[in-house]
């Protein structure tokens, strides 16, 4: 079992979660986050004195899946939340040791 | 009998000053209502444009609308002819030397409260408009919109009713605006919302309608409880004397006949929404307050309490039932403002023969249906002019955004909500 | 002589109206209150008690309640004998035929400017209710119980006093209504919170009171203050007539008692709130201001500035440990209504014989007494019975998602907390 | 006659209680406006000081500060001498007797209705410091400093004004307060600022300015109509009497010219805003609101109304340069009050002369200098003896975590922000 | 070292705490998330128009144990947060390479 | 690759963020979290009444780095989010089994 979580831009969160859906992925979690990086943050004015905005809002998704879905949740998270410009995102596989539904005590990929 | 005619004078001015006073704080009550119902990321500019609005509103009726509305003499019974900035005050002298019956022909009031009362109603017309057309048009065109509503458009139809026009001498009834004011505002809305479209996202593909509920219910409350409190104004002191016995007990049936159909107004709509929606919807509740307020402006005077509860209640119907059809063909309005100020506007001008025999019922659709028709026409020639000219709305990624970052670079709670402004 | 009266009777009616109007607005004040001090989850649902309970009582009173409390004349000194809607408004050649001395045993102000004023009471009343029983009490209920205590048991012990009934016969003294109306609002809670229990979380199984804070502070500090204003109405407008150098020196002294004695409340409470908690509580601090308030209101005439700065003193000292009481013996009111109205309310009423020596304590115990008991019977008899049929409690899962989404299917503030909505 | 004269003083007396409650209005208003421009984490405590320096202010000029600025006789035009409480209320039968022309010079109103309206004056300059030293001064000592400013230090520069001292018979011109007032609270609020010291984190050690936004612009804007419609009180009140047609259609003008000022205030300040910013602030466009209410304040009854848009504008103009230059010489004002009621306040002064040929430009800046350079002098002493006993700044971390827990122990948004009680 | 992450209903987390403080669990961090699985989320209506409650508030607790702690720690967690309903949530399990207590500078399970 | 993770003050995110900006980190990820540990939490009064706050807001940082770096990045954020108080915070290091920038599409130590 691998856990993919991925950073995106928050606007493409449904198109993400369509496309999981797609390839059978039955559940995820989402923070919001917020995310520093390349895409640079930039300056506002209030009341003429200016404040940083530094960390721009981002969500983060993990999906726990079954190795061997590992590639195609990547290619689908990749292309649902691709837009091109800088601060798209990116996304970490974690190997999981174990997992648990808390519901059935089910446990492994029967868990996802 | 001069200290009598000074006492007189003073009071009504007095009452008027205070009337208008209550009208003025409408403002805040149209602010706080949009404030309100439109989302976190578009509150900023909403109340930017209302605190504009009405300035603008004082500006313009100041250097020429209150002369094209109450013109010395007028050209004809359709247009009242051009002149700048307001006339002299009354001579003291002059009032006092009428004698008797002359009065109430004459000038019993300051005509400076005169002017104060009437520009509080102007502002009250362009507030309809701007929470229609919120959360997606610009700021400045909106503004240039509001300089020819409350400069010319709103002033000239008012001219034709209350002015001493061809719909008044005609016989149409709108005894404090139900037609003059609410339907003229929610007409220049209902022409602003076709110019500029929906919200995004507020109509799937599929046909279906999506919610996008209001940030503030509170304020919205709060902005209702505002209105109000400012009709017992708007309609009290639209009996424009109170100084004798039959005037006062005329002030008073105003009030409590306001605050009757308010009331007639939320009872109905919160029965309509739990029949129809399943649910209390307070925002319907809201609105049915107001539309009750809306029906018994063209007659606050003549109905019985009951009457005029009846009256309101029936507002209230109409407009939950209204927002629902609205939502159907797709004008979006995010506040209801279309539904409470113009169908239920209407409703009040129709109303008004079944209780003041004075009227009928042909003339109030007729009149009804000149403010109509000369509202939107005039507002459509000039939305689409401004649109032409500078565009009405901002870019999708702004909406995305929220006009608040792109229009005033100010967020309205940056502590509450999550920062919304970068993709 | 008749333009005298002409003028005597606008000017009084103008008084009435505007001190009705100030009122009115105390509906909005407790509005922002309640929703300021319940959580964010509950804050559409009491917004939506407060509108609908202010349109029930105008209804209900215009209706029946009116006439039961002031009626033509009584069947006898306890029952006032039942009648329904308006009567008619004052004739104006009836009202200036009076002469001299009669004038003040007439009718001196529009009938109607009374009505506005008494229903404008009433909501007051039943607005000290919905606080108390806020965050865990059903909507429709709650509702009904309105009808019952605007259309009924408030009219009845009101015109014990102010009717002409046996209180006012025995010398009872309440000049604004710190016993008719904020004892019997404080009555009536404390009966609907006895049987819908406390919220849950609020008592530990260890004995442990723990706090529920309120959502929006600023929305409660706002709500204080429009009550602050809408008590000068309150208790101003109670003087009845201003129209000459005595009544109008007395709704001088009014207003600048109410005042004193706020501000006493204010202080007295914060410096309470200071010594037993250890902190400036600001929540206790807009209690003391409207327990000032209640405890002036049973005689806002007679004291001087400084004796009416000290009753509102005693009156911030008195809620700040009735609070704190009433949590001890897990009576849960999360507004503070039943400390603020009732304890501050009794204070009042038994405070009016330091400066009214026409009033004497023992009377002033025995009125306490008679509303509160009459109110207090009547209120858990309508509250069982509106249980047993209907049930007064959402059920525990309803209360922890929070009232707001199953009552009204709406959330206050749904950008700015976490969606509660599901477990 | 007798019942003429009844008439007048009721009519009189019933103005001045209305403009009084209105201004008592303005302290819901300041409240509003400070805590929609105050970061989320120092809300209730700036609310909490909001309450008590109005009930503080109250309290103080009852006990010693009225008799001050009003003195029976004074020792001299600099020292009013000091004298407790207030005087006995106008007896009825004096007033009665007086006849024709001798009446404007005796009693026209009643005794505590001027009280209500000066008292709620005191207040209105009390609250415009606690603004300026939001968000770190502490709170009792800043309640300490508001006992000694409303009992002594305006009352006795208003004595020298309005009270009849030294600037009066200099010709010093102030109709409504914009000296005695507004720049009063102005300088009071700079020394405080100069000795609490800014922000932390306002001014970075490389010279650049952060902004430190405020948390809830629909309720600074709420603030803003509030203390707007209050404002008709405050000038229109400042005529004193309404009971004649010169007096009324002073009072008229009076309120024309307040609304004039203000809309010029807002659209100058949008426009100033957008040029100089290039953003159409919402707190600069609130902020240019007061500011026209400001500047008209000195002399709001002869400008014509264009006359009075103009004076307004200028001070939207101002303020919008006064926010952004302060700030550069490290003067932390976080609602820009010294800004719009010192800066505009002194524009005030100055544009008395351009409308009315009693003023002089010279006396006009002599005026101003005198209560700057007094109220500055004697509120620095008044902070340095009070820093000096009980400090006047909350500690570095309490700053941090918010003073609403360090002072007050409660938040006023507790499920909207994140929980900064802690590092 | 292991840090086992429990994704659970909110109105349990303390439940959930004193479950894990019960078998010497020192310490957790606990993030709020929204999830997404079998349980559905739910329409609302808003003046008459729908919208579509798609993500369920969730707590997610992360805790890091010495490895021989895991299967008290999920048998714990599963018991305080199970309703039996469907939605009750996951726990997942992953290896930690290092820990570092900063205060202190102290690593490996001396650390937690 | 390691995700290193790391909970510490709020108020120390700005000085930690720009002591891993001095290793030559280019970018990171963080959520706001409460934290529950040897620090406790304490008692509030509203209206006489208590309420406990048992957990402590704290900040979750998230870095993807190479595995090189690991001790640098350990150190730079020890050093910056160390107050010496009670409740500075942890740090723990996990494996990335696979890394991938969503924008370009490049994978392992290039994406991050
Ligand atoms: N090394 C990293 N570790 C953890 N998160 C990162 C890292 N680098 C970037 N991120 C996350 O990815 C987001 C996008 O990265 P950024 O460098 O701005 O653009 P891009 O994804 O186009 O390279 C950041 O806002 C941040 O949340
Ligand atoms: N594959 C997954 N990866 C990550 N989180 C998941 C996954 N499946 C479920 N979840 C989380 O667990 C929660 C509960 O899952 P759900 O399928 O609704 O019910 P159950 O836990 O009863 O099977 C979801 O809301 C989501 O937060
Ligand atoms: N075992 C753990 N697993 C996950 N997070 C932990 C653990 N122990 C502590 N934390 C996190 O670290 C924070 C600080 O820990 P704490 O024990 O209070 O102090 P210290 O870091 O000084 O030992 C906690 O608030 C919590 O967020």
């Amino acid at each position: 079992m691998r856990l993919v979580s991925a950073v995106i831009k928050p606007f493409r969160l449904d198109d993400v979660r369509d496309a999981l859906s797609a390839i059978g992925v039955k559940g995820m979690t989402v923070t919001e986050v917020k995310g520093f990086g390349r895409q640079k943050g930039h300056t506002e004015l209030y009341r003429g004195a200016e404040y940083a905005v530094d960390f721009l809002p981002k969500v983060k998704l993990e999906v726990a899946i079954s190795t061997d879905l590992v590639d195609q949740a990547i290619e689908a998270i990749s292309s649902a939340a691709k837009t091109g410009k800088i601060g798209d995102g990116k996304i970490f596989v974690f190997d999981i040791d174990q997992a648990v539904r808390i519901r059935t005590g089910e446990t492994g990929t029967d868990a996802l | 009998m001069e200290e009598i005619l000074n006492l007189k004078y003073a009071l009504d001015t007095l009452y008027f000053l205070m009337m208008g006073a209550f009208v003025m704080w409408m403002a805040a009550g149209f602010s706080m209502l949009e404030a309100g119902l439109v989302r976190a990321k578009n509150t900023t500019e909403i109340l930017t444009k209302n605190v504009a609005l009405y300035s603008i509103a004082c500006i313009m009726y100041m250097l020429v609308g209150y002369n094209l509305m109450y013109p010395g003499d007028a050209v004809n019974s359709f247009w009242p002819g051009i002149s700048f900035l307001l006339g002299a005050e009354n001579d003291p002298a002059t009032v006092l030397s009428v004698t008797g019956d002359e009065w109430y022909s004459g000038s019993y009031y300051s005509g400076r409260s005169d002017f104060f009362f009437q520009v509080v109603f102007v502002a009250t017309a362009m507030s309809i408009v701007s929470g229609s057309v919120a959360e997606r048009m610009k700021l400045w065109p909106f503004l240039a919109f509001c300089v020819v509503l409350t400069g010319f458009i709103y002033p000239i139809q008012g001219f034709w009713k209350w002015g001493g026009g061809f719909l008044d001498a005609m016989g149409f009834s709108d005894f404090a605006g139900s037609g003059v004011v609410h339907l003229t505002g929610a007409t220049a809305a209902l022409a602003g919302v076709w110019l500029v479209g929906a919200r995004k996202g507020k109509y799937g593909k599929d046909g279906k309608i999506h919610a996008l509920p209001g940030a503030n219910l509170p304020l919205a409350t709060l902005g209702t409880f505002i209105l109000w409190l400012g009709w017992f104004g708007f309609n009290g002191g639209s009996e424009l004397v109170i100084s004798n016995v039959s005037e006062a007990n005329a002030v008073a049936a105003v009030f409590v006949n306001t605050n009757a159909a308010a009331v007639g107004g939320v009872i109905a709509a919160l029965l309509t929404a739990k029949v129809v929606l399943g649910r209390a919807d307070l925002t319907m509740v809201l609105n049915g307050a107001l539309a009750g307020l809306v029906s018994i402006t063209a007659e606050p005077l003549m109905p019985s309490p009951l009457t005029a509860t009846l009256i309101g209640a029936v507002g209230g119907v109409i407009v939950v039932l209204s927002v629902l059809a609205l939502d159907r063909i797709r004008i979006d309005d995010p506040v209801g403002a279309i539904s409470v100020h113009g169908v239920a506007g209407i409703w009040g001008l129709v109303a008004v023969p079944i209780t003041n025999s004075d009227a009928s019922l042909l003339t109030q659709l007729t009149g009804a249906g000149v403010i109509f028709l000369f509202v939107l026409v005039a507002s459509l020639i000039t939305w689409m002019v401004i649109k032409a000219l500078f565009g009405l709305r901002v870019s999708e990624e702004e909406e995305y955004r929220g006009v608040d970052v792109s229009e005033c670079g100010l967020e309205a709670y940056p502590e509450f909500t999550k920062n919304p402004k970068t993709q």
